[in-house]
């Protein structure tokens, strides 16, 4: 086969399989695992070859059905989107290997269902990646996060009712997101992301593209998670079954940071975002208050879940105010906080699954002792706590870098001080963590048991291939920047 | 200077590292774990001292890691600075892995791999702080020395502990942030972060953001360096061991914080744009304020090792004041105060942890007569003692007198003054623990149990009679064997030289 | 007053929406709640068949056309825009799937609490 | 839920209106590629003919019939006709989708074709299974 059919296999593979799944677990439980596994290891190959493709060749085109775009449905993969691709699909690969223990001891009986279900999760994410045309993206958003509530819901004794609240809110999400698209092809009769940056040109005057860019951006706001649409986001990211909370934490709203960065940049071009819109700065204040509101709730937290679900609302604002910062420097530290982010969160949702499975608890309160139960564990959770609060060498360093770069080149010091006073912020609430992991005093019969209880393998392999990986991008960020993320800039970015 | 690439700076950061995980390793076979410690300090200051004589050749080694950002790479490059830091550091890790030894065992202490583990990680850490050749270099290895001291501090895992680790990463968080800002903001004024010998920020900004910058920084590294009002985590991270706390104060935290005041000064702003801004004016006056109050709390204190503390606190302040005067005499005080000052007070510290290891005593109230048994320990603390006051012959007087020709030729008649009144306070906090050692008796309600029977075990004996005895070498003949003022002699041209270009 | 019918469709939409908002944010019961939502989302929905629709167009298949349009279809001004139709047929049944899993996840609540009302589950939350 | 009714009327008019649904649908179906209507549609109103059904004679005797595990399996046979016509084309060296290469006469009418059966089949074997899941619920 040929490389230029890459990019539909990258999506056609897990969604097929998805569909053989419940077929086949009909007589075999076990292989469901296995082959959702394959699947997303196959689509991470397809990436990397896409990647490799993109880096030689520059963007690729692909056209659904032979029909030329603006008709036909364009997959459209630029260093932007392959970047991210290959890193949905790694965290994929990973998470989906650990999520085989913690899923059979968490929901029993519902695997089949589990990997199928997180295969389309998997593919809708992938299909707003690869695909360049809005309504496409819609579909795809819609597919999953279809996906994300069913998976969601099969979590905890408060689940469901945090699942109804997430369907509504993300329901009122995807139609802004319609509506958005409405008016776009209302103005200019095209759907392809492309064409339409072509066709906008002489209509950034007309309010209907302004009202347009509103609609996506409270539409994609939601579907991130952005202060103050956040709502949804703790309780989903909580009662999930904490397989479900690796997964979707790291790439949800990073996927959805990407449509919004794709809307905001090639489908309007930057002088629309930047100069016709007051949007952009005042985004950049939301994000500036969603960074120390999410810090500062986080805080509060006793639950590790919802202490980093609000972590992540936190992050959000940082890769949000590094895109509307509108310079080279802060877009690179957006582009590079979503990949360092979606390492972080994983490995830190897999650490907390870990705990649970060993030890079925999540309460801060009761990891006394766990350096000694789970040290391997332990000792991951430290690293990407590190870099969740930015010391250098880890990678969360170079994102802050770049963002409190980007920052001062924007001459806007006040940002410089937010960023500086929420990764103060995300010490306090990590080092408690810290505290507790590794030198909680003795305090009556509460902490763990001592012996040597590490999690299983499949488990635990995952967590420090994620961990590691923290360390190695800290390292190997520039070199990442100057081969993919330098790319993206969009033209017109200085 | 002309360049060479050697990998040789890297390797010396490194040992440590290896020995780091290779103690963890063997953290079963106390032995070995501590033989590793050993072995690695002696790899490493072999490391450095051979580069002394490229650097006197006027060479400078450097090992470029890898690129971090545009501009900006993982560099270490071995001037004259930072060797001198680097020799203090590497030389004193062996005396303190020593002392460590006897320490830890003396008292049974709990989780000694970790203890050991942290250890060698600091000890990379301020290697690399010491060597580093561009500010963002500095900066990783600073924090990582934050952290590697961390586990350090809470030791004890008491309640009190944990609050003191917390106070201790309270302040040392909050710098690094303000240090982030501060060299972001220079790499966005300069484009490099290369430090150079009479500075990079000159003329890229307007004169009160300059300012501004220079007061983000001194809050970013005056934390370490123990500069009031930022000093209050010092006092309270006492609660560590003793050897921990020779080594925060005598070694690698607060000297790395002096370290990188004075790299800030002298290789970032440079002494033309100091003197430009004005604001060098500020920074000695808060180091004087420093110098008097830290003495005068330092009276006060019962707790031998809080005495202690407030006394690096004001001493520290020697160096930033000589630092901040920007003469030449001064900045040559100044760094040769780095290493007095590390010897000294590492054999105070010394002594204040052998009697605690031996007789279990902390307060000063209680050491009457203490010096009969424990003669050498004793006689150790009376000469780290006339170095803190500044008597000859001990090598404090050296230091001390370049810091007052520093104010001479500087004209601040003010700073004089407060030297010469530090010593005297130095003297009246210090001799009061001497003579109490030496020439009171025993209280009689205490009894003759009260006191150990004779000296601490050898361990910890002969660390703290070889940093002594080095003390007062260093007086003699402050060039043999490291070659120490040459050095200092060295770094001060150059600076200077750079500031006139 | 042109304003008005010129942009009737406008209208239509924006109430159906408020309509729908309200339900999802006044109402107390869940599947109220839901049905706000269904209406928000057919709203949209409206929206996108009527910027396609055309007074007197016809379906833009040339072969066979029905009805009263058959000469003049191969003119594209006389289509109808299919192209809004045929995405709300991807959107309809998005929806109707969000309303699956939005009913299943509903039962579970009932089958938990024996309630739907909001305040009564979150109480027993 | 719904348990076998006694009226009659109702029994009766479901058995006579079934088969006329189902014919719709399929026409519908097999319309799509050349007029208004299409899988989708097709496959709604061949599901509301079996839903018509369990309401008329009870759940069970549909699930008798027509089990859960034909339905899982008719869902997902469905999406295959669908995607394996595209992965047809794509072995035929075209793009995905791409019927113009397919072997048959008027390829792209045929190929739309497939494809509409296959999204109708899906569309009927879920809209039915969510109805029974809905309905089974107790």
């Amino acid at each position: 086969m040929d490389h230029s059919q890459l990019p539909i296999l990258v999506v056609l593979i897990p969604m097929l399989v998805s569909f053989v799944i419940p077929l086949v677990g009909i007589w075999n439980k076990k292989l469901p695992f296995y082959m959702a596994t394959a699947a997303m290891a196959a689509s991470l190959l397809a990436a990397l070859g896409i990647m490799n493709q993109v880096l030689q060749q520059g963007p690729i085109s692909y056209r659904l059905g032979g029909w030329a775009p603006p008709w036909g449905i364009e997959y459209y993969i630029d260093h932007l989107n392959a970047f991210i691709m290959t890193l949905v699909c790694f965290i994929s690969v990973f998470i989906c290997i650990y999520s085989r223990k913690s899923i059979t001891q968490e929901r029993p009986g519902k695997e089949v269902h589990f990997y199928c279900v997180l295969l389309l999760l998997f593919t809708g994410l992938i299909g707003m990646l690869v695909t360049g045309d809005m309504f496409n993206i819609y579909v795809f958003l819609e597919i999953s996060s279809l996906s994300a509530y069913a998976l969601i819901a099969i979590g905890d004794e408060k689940a469901h009712f945090a699942t109804f609240k997430y369907i509504i809110i993300g329901t009122i999400g995807a139609c802004f997101y319609l509506l958005g698209v409405g008016y776009l092809y209302m103005a200019t009769g095209s759907l392809n992301i492309h064409d339409l940056s072509t066709l906008l040109q002489p209509l950034y005057g007309s309010k209907v593209i302004v009202v347009s860019a509103i609609f996506f951006i409270i539409g994609l706001g939601i579907k991130m998670g952005l202060f103050p649409l956040h709502t949804w986001l703790p309780g989903a990211y909580t009662h999930a079954p904490s397989a479900v909370s690796a997964y979707i934490a790291p790439l949800m709203s990073k996927v959805a940071a990407y449509v919004f960065i794709r809307v905001m940049f090639t489908v309007f071009d930057v002088s629309f975002s930047f100069e016709n819109l007051p949007i952009m700065e005042i985004l950049s204040w939301i994000a500036a208050v969603a960074i120390i509101f999410g810090s500062i709730v986080a805080i509060s937290q006793s639950d590790i879940k919802m202490m980093l679900a609000y972590s992540s609302i936190s992050q959000i604002g940082y890769i949000v105010l590094g895109v509307t910062m509108g310079n080279r420097e802060g877009f690179i530290g957006s582009v590079l906080h979503i990949l360092n982010h979606a390492f972080m969160k994983g490995c830190l949702f897999a650490i907390v699954g870990a705990i649970i499975y060993r030890h079925g608890t999540r309460a801060i309160e009761r990891f006394g002792n766990l350096h000694r139960t789970m040290p391997l564990t332990s000792a991951a959770f430290a690293v990407a706590a590190l870099s969740m609060i930015g010391l250098p060498p880890t990678a969360g360093f170079f994102s802050k870098w770049y963002l409190v770069l980007g920052a001062i080149s924007a001459g806007k010091w006040v940002f410089v001080v937010v960023i500086m006073i929420s990764s103060l912020l995300n010490a306090v609430y990590f080092f408690r963590v810290v505290e507790h992991v590794f030198w909680k005093p003795k305090s009556g019969g509460t902490d763990l048991p001592i012996e040597r209880n590490e999690a299983p393998n499949s488990m635990l392999i995952p967590i420090l291939v994620l961990a590691a990986g923290i360390l190695a991008l800290g390292f190997a960020s520039h070199w990442i920047i100057e081969m993919v993320i330098g790319q993206t800039v969009p033209a017109g970015i200085l | 200077m002309e360049i060479i690439h050697s990998i040789r700076p890297l390797l010396a950061i490194l040992v440590s590292l290896a020995a780091a995980i290779l103690i963890l390793f063997f953290g079963k076979h106390r032995n070995i774990r501590e033989f590793w410690t050993l072995a690695a300090g002696v790899v490493k200051f072999g490391l450095v001292l051979s580069l002394l004589p490229m650097v006197l050749d006027g060479k400078a080694p450097v090992t470029e890691i890898l690129t971090l950002a545009d501009g900006v790479s993982l560099k270490l490059r071995v001037d004259p600075l930072g060797l001198f830091f680097a020799l203090i550091a590497s030389s004193l890790w062996i005396i303190t892995s020593i002392y460590s030894i006897g320490y830890m065992r003396g008292l049974n202490e709990h989780a000694q791999t970790r203890y050991y583990f942290s250890f060698a990680l600091c000890l990379s850490a301020t290697i690399g702080v010491a060597l580093s050749a561009n500010i963002l270099t500095f900066f990783i290895f600073y924090e990582m020395l934050t952290l590697a001291t961390y586990p350090l501090v809470i030791h004890k895992e008491t309640p009190e502990a944990l609050r003191a680790g917390r106070k201790y990463l309270a302040y040392t968080l909050t710098a690094g942030v303000f240090l982030l800002a501060a060299l972001v903001a220079t790499y966005s004024f300069a484009g490099t972060l290369e430090f150079t010998p009479g500075g990079i920020l000159a003329g890229t900004a307007d004169k009160p953001t300059l300012r501004l910058l220079f007061v983000v920084f001194m809050i970013g590294i005056g934390v370490k360096a123990g500069i009031m009002p930022l000093h209050s985590w010092l006092p309270t991270a006492m609660i560590a061991p003793t050897p921990v706390s020779a080594l925060l104060h005598a070694v690698a935290v607060v000297k790395s914080g002096v370290f990188g005041c004075l790299r800030m000064l002298w290789f970032v702003f440079g002494t033309g744009l100091l003197s430009d801004l004005g604001v060098w004016i500020w920074l000695a006056g808060f180091a004087a304020f420093t110098i008097i109050v830290g003495s005068m709390v330092a009276l006060t204190q019962d707790n031998l090792k809080k005495r202690l503390a407030f006394s690096t606190i004001s001493q520290l302040s020697y160096i930033v004041l000589g630092g901040a005067l920007l003469s030449e005499s001064a900045m040559i005080g100044s760094t040769m105060h780095l290493v007095n000052h590390a010897f000294m007070k590492i054999t105070l510290f010394f002594c204040a942890g052998a009697i605690y290891v031996n007789a279990h005593k902390t307060k000063i109230s209680e050491l009457n007569g203490i010096g009969r048994r424990m003669p050498y320990t004793m006689a150790a603390f009376t000469v780290g003692a006339m170095g803190m006051a500044g008597l000859p012959p001990v090598a404090g007087f050296i230091s001390k007198w370049y810091l007052c020709i520093g104010a001479l030729q500087a004209e601040e008649m003010l700073f004089l003054v407060v030297l010469l009144a530090s010593s005297v306070l130095n003297a009246a906090y210090f001799f009061p623990i001497v003579f109490r050692a030496f020439f009171r008796k025993p209280e009689p309600g205490a009894g003759e149990d009260g006191l150990p029977s004779g000296e601490a075990s050898l361990f910890m004996v002969v660390p703290l009679c070889i940093s002594a005895v080095v003390s007062i070498a260093l007086f003699f003949a402050p060039n043999v064997p490291l070659h120490f003022l040459e050095l200092a002699k060295t770094v001060v041209q150059q600076v200077l030289q750079g500031g006139q270009v | 007053m042109e304003f008005l019918s010129g942009h009737a469709n406008y209208f239509v939409y924006i109430m159906l929406m408020m309509i729908g908002l309200y339900g999802m944010m006044a109402k107390k019961n869940l599947v109220k709640k839901l049905v706000g939502m269904n209406i928000f989302q057919w709203s949209l929905i409206l929206f996108f068949v009527s910027i396609g629709a055309k007074e007197g167009g016809t379906i833009p298949i040339v072969e066979g056309a029905h009805g009263h349009g058959a000469e003049i279809v191969i003119q594209a001004s006389h289509y109808v825009n299919p192209l809004p139709h045929v995405l709300m047929l991807t959107a309809i049944v998005v929806g109707v799937g969000t309303t699956g899993v939005a009913l299943a996840v509903l039962l579970n609540l009932y089958k938990k609490y024996k309630t739907l009302d909001e305040d009564e589950i979150i109480g027993k939350l | 839920m719904i348990h076998e009714q006694e009226s009659i009327v109702i029994k009766t008019v479901a058995r006579l209106l079934v088969p006329f649904i189902q014919l719709f649908a399929l026409y519908v179906i097999m319309h799509g590629h050349s007029s208004p209507g299409g899988g989708f549609q097709g496959g709604v109103i061949l599901a509301a003919s079996f839903i018509l059904l369990s309401i008329a004679y009870g759940l069970d005797e549909v699930k008798r019939r027509f089990s859960i595990k034909a339905l899982t399996v008719l869902t997902s046979a469905g999406v295959f006709l669908y995607a394996g016509t595209g992965v047809l084309c794509l072995l035929l060296g075209e793009n995905f989708l791409d019927y113009g290469v397919l072997p048959v006469v008027e390829p792209r009418g045929m190929g739309m074709l497939a494809i509409e059966i296959g999204v109708g089949i899906t569309v009927m074997a879920a809209m039915v299974s969510i109805f029974h899941d809905l309905l089974d619920f107790e």
